[in-house]
């Protein structure tokens, strides 16, 4: 864990209102693994006052260079309040202030042998990471080419990071809901097609993305028996587990382990407690998660 | 090469090396901010508000930004008294820094009994007397808001405990001299201004509470000018030292609150958004004594002492 | 075009045709953003405090800017009753809108000579009942700090005029609720929320506060969710309607207000940082309902009222 | 009055940390008149909360052109914190939200046959505006040549404006403090050896700069009964007379006048007033205003 001012080498609009920023981060580079993240303040004043978290999108280079001034980290981020406003408009050049890498990281079982990785909209951001790891580690069993990529996104131009996933030797597939490219619907649909071609022997699913499809993944993967890995979001303070601010509410081991009402009622005491997004996550397993939060 | 000036402070007996502490809640357990952080060189660590029995805490969202402050509502999630003996203390041991742990309670009973159990436990160096939580729905805050309760809450934890005993008190009140006042009269050895006033903020696109709790307590830059004033009314009408809060975040904010009569002070949301925060003040605090020929931190608040309305 | 939806309102039985209307002390006697403002779209004009003598106010610095926040210690500096009906009222009186005026005094008597004088006078639509000026040394604030100062001042006022009475209440309080229940116990028709916390800061070069009174009041988007969680405590328990102010920049600001319980709102600091707040405020109240297909900002309040905790 | 968004022309550093900035404003040049100010917003947000005044220092254009858009204005400002900090780095092409002309300018006697300027610092800035305002009009008597104007300053590099004023055909004379240009001392010095060279009758003495200078200006020209208008600061809220939080304290006509004990001590009630910099100021008879301000 680091934190100090780091120089900004790029910041380009990939798509419309989102933009990846690059990073001169030897500390982090060094250190992070996907599915961790960054928490960058993007201002010196107060406005905003708090940090804001953006995953680790791509750690340029890592493998390849010894010159740490070439150890990059990338993040890909989308413009959705002042905060990443803010962002969008600092200049290459500028120094940002950053600490990382935080949260614990996806989980890459050595016997896998097939992922599927499930990005909704902004949510490749931390799964691009995840294929490099996987791809470029000499440990796992894992081939590139059993590394299935799902990028679902509104409409064509919103798209994300196809060609880099591409690159990496995946297996990519594109759902717009629009049609506009590739299936045509959510990720969730083209999952769903997906999963009846494949065996589901040491498959791992990894996913990030809206809400409503994580939920949606879970409920599959926990019917099918599939281990699956989410990233999730929710209102950060210090980052690091100190605040207790970002909660989520998951399964008590101990507890019966079953979801709350769907009215939303309360579950027992004794069934559910609270977990940190920022320390204890932001990856967590799809069986824990309490999907009924606000 | 020798500090030039005196940093050094002693609140309620306690000695601290710097007059910059890390505020209850806001610095976890310590080991959080440990890769960051050296430990070694902050004035004093208040631990997290420890209950006698684990608390959940609130639902989410917990935490929602407003201009310039932080709304929370954390609900004292904390792994409870027994525990945080356990298994939190011997790290926080290992450093040469004072101890104070924030306590709180929805009965006196429970004040009564964790602070008999911490008297007993070396480790501690005094206990921060949360009677201004505001995000519980029984105790915390409702034993701060009136000189009764708080005299006789505190009178009774100073009858089982000899550790320093410092009152964190609530904003929330009509007259803060007269709580502080009664702390004092409780037989406590310090105050500590201040919590967090209480307050809300409105999703209008949801047309809901951004807090799940609805309300929360306000900490940040927007609370320093009521946090001043407190200090300063309590500095001239009560005679206990005072640990100065809220919205503290630089070296600046540090020495207005030293000046109105804070004898030292303690950082809160400012680590969330600058780990380094607490020592970047102490040094900015040694810079600014120097530059001002100040031989001595605790002579700044003989200024406020002088301020007449 | 017709407006699609209501933005009318009845504060007190008077009738506004926006629920922005400007706060005391911060849009003079009207005449002076009347070069910059179309004074007949706001929702009322409240004036500036106004005292039985003409008041010089509080000496300079009389303000100093704070972390999203403004403090301020005019000290109710004023023309007085007499010079403002004579001088002031005429110009006002030209314009088609509710003119409420913001009274004060040292004494329950000088509230009640202010009220009976002003009974008489036509163009007075209402009055504010100022029992929370936190800047004089007598008198303001000391009125609205307990339950009994405020329901007797009230009551008194009351028997000596018919028109409509508006109890504006200080947050320097404990429990907000009495307060605002006193003042309807006295025969208050609506309560002004809130005025500004008392607040302060320190010239740390110089080594004094940086207001000449020490202290002042604090106003500006610092202090909106502490006014948030006051009003939509008092629309919870307390019948009268609310007034809703305290750091409202934007429409976004005001809708919070009116959801979380206020049947109108003032705009008090950001008149300085842009004259025609208020205006644009009402137009994005209006785009608001609109959009959500809500008819009638009245509809608004009831939003709060379904919130738990 | 207007209040409104203008665009920025220019924003020039024109000596260590003082800037120029010119604004497409026809409304304020059309109107504004030498000693008024413009209050501006520095940025969006809230940090500063509040407006920032400063004087009108040139109106460009005003007498030559008919076309509103080269009706122009211009403000001289140095940085002093975080509001001038924000101002000298905004970019030209970007929009400013203005709110003047405010306040109540300099008063033009008829029958004046010479004036003396006197500016200290960057107190310089509205004395141009005067200078142009007192040669431009037809309506004065007094001569280009009869306009005296003394700019001091710390030193050489700091001297502002001498050229346009010389420009204008003004008698310049520059003091600096440590003697790099012109008159070694302060403004006062050059001020009082200028005096003693000049005729009394029918001047008007203008100044503008630090608190001490105006009080000793004001102690000479009282002394010697010369009328002398000074333009003030003070922390200012609304800028329109609406707040009354700028307040100066200023002698009763009706009061004995005298000012108050040296020792800091009150005056009678009845012998001062406060009054409004922004309304009822910035510009103030150096007779009127009590200096034992804290
Ligand atoms: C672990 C983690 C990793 C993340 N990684 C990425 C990433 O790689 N790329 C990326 O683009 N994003 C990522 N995010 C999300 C990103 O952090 C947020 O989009 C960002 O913080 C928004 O900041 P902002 O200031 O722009 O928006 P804000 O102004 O804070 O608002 C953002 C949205 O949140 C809602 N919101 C904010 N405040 C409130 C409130 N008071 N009440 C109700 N709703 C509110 C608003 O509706 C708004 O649309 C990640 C989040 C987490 C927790
Ligand atoms: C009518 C009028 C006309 C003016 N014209 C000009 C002009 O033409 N050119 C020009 O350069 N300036 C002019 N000024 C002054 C100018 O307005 C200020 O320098 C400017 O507002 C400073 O803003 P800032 O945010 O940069 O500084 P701030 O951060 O507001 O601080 C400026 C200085 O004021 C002091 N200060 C601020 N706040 C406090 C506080 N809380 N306690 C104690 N001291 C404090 C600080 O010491 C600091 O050095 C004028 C002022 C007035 C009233
Ligand atoms: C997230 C959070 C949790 C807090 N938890 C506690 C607590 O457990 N006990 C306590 O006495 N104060 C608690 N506080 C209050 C702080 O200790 C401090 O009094 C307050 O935040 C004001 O200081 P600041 O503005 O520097 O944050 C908490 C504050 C925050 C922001
Ligand atoms: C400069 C100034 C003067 C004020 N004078 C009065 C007053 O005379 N009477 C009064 O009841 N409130 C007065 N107020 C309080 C405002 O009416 C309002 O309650 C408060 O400023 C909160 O609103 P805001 O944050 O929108 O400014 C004053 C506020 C300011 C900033
Ligand atoms: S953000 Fe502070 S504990 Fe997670
Ligand atoms: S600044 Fe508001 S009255 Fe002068």
């Amino acid at each position: 864990m680091w934190q100090g001012k780091v120089r900004i080498l790029s910041n380009e609009e990939v798509a419309p209102d989102c933009f990846r920023m690059r990073l001169e981060a030897p500390e982090i580079a060094g250190e992070a693994r996907a599915g961790q993240f960054l928490h960058v303040r993007v201002v010196v004043g107060y406005s905003p006052l708090l940090r804001r978290p953006f995953s680790v999108h791509r750690i340029s280079e890592k493998f390849k260079v010894k010159d740490s001034r070439l150890q990059n980290v990338e993040i890909l981020y989308e413009v959705a309040g002042k905060g990443t406003m803010i962002l969008s408009g600092r200049q290459v050049g500028e120094e940002l202030d950053i600490l990382g890498p935080l949260g614990n990281g996806f989980d890459l079982p050595g016997d896998m042998e097939t992922a599927i990785l499930i990005a909704g909209g902004i949510g490749v951001a931390p799964l691009l990471a995840l294929a490099q790891e996987i791809v470029q580690s000499s440990k796992l069993k894992v081939q590139s080419k059993k590394v299935h990529v799902i990028i679902g996104a509104k409409m064509k131009k919103l798209v994300l990071c196809e060609e880099e996933f591409k690159e990496l030797g995946c297996q990519v597939r594109v759902a717009s809901e629009d049609g506009s490219l590739g299936y045509s619907g959510t990720a969730v649909g083209l999952f769903k097609e997906l999963l009846s071609t494949l065996n589901f022997e040491l498959l791992t699913v990894y996913a990030c993305g809206p809400e409503v499809m994580l939920k949606k993944i879970a409920e599959i993967t926990s019917e099918k028996k599939i281990p699956a890995q989410l990233s999730l979001e929710g209102r950060m303070g210090c980052g690091v587990g100190a605040c207790l601010g970002c909660a989520i509410k998951v399964k008590n081991s101990k507890g019966k382990g079953k979801d709350s009402p769907a009215d939303g009622g309360q579950m027992e005491e004794a069934d559910f407690s609270y977990k940190r997004i920022c320390k204890d996550g932001p990856v967590f397993g799809a069986d824990e998660v309490v999907w009924n939060r606000r | 090469m020798e500090p030039k000036v005196n940093l050094s402070v002693k609140v309620a007996g306690i000695k601290m090396r710097s007059p910059v502490m890390v505020a209850s809640g806001t610095f976890g357990y310590g080991e959080e901010y440990e890769p960051l952080v050296n430990l070694n060189q902050l004035g004093a660590i208040v631990t997290k508000g420890i209950t006698v029995q684990p608390r959940k805490g609130n639902p989410p969202p917990r935490i929602v930004e407003t201009s310039s402050g932080l709304l929370n509502s954390i609900g004292l999630e904390n792994v409870g008294l027994e525990i945080f003996i356990k298994e939190k203390l011997p790290f926080l041991q290992r450093f040469n820094t004072p101890i104070i742990v924030n306590i709180c309670g929805e009965k006196e009973e429970e004040y009564v009994h964790i602070s008999e159990r911490l008297d007993k436990v070396e480790a501690v160096s005094g206990l921060e007397v949360n009677v201004s939580c505001p995000n519980v729905e029984k105790g915390g805050m409702e034993f701060g808001r009136e000189t009764g309760t708080v005299r006789r809450l505190v009178s009774k934890v100073r009858k089982v405990t000899k550790l320093p005993l410092i009152i964190k008190l609530t904003p929330n009140v009509t007259d803060i001299t007269a709580i502080a006042q009664a702390a004092e009269d409780g037989g406590g050895d310090a105050v500590s201004l201040i919590n967090t006033p209480l307050g809300m903020a409105v999703d209008i696109e949801r047309r809901k509470p951004s807090l799940a709790n609805v309300t929360g307590g306000l900490s940040g830059p927007a609370i320093k000018p009521v946090a001043l004033r407190m200090v300063w009314e309590v500095a001239n009408m009560v005679k206990l030292p005072i640990i100065g809060m809220g919205g503290i975040m630089t070296a600046e904010d540090a020495i207005e609150f030293l000046l109105a009569g804070a004898t030292a002070v303690a950082v809160g949301t400012v680590n969330f958004v600058n780990p380094s925060a607490a020592l970047e003040i102490s040094r900015g605090i040694e810079e600014y004594l120097v530059k001002n020929k100040i031989r001595d931190v605790n002579k700044l608040r003989d200024y406020g002492a002088r301020w007449k309305k």
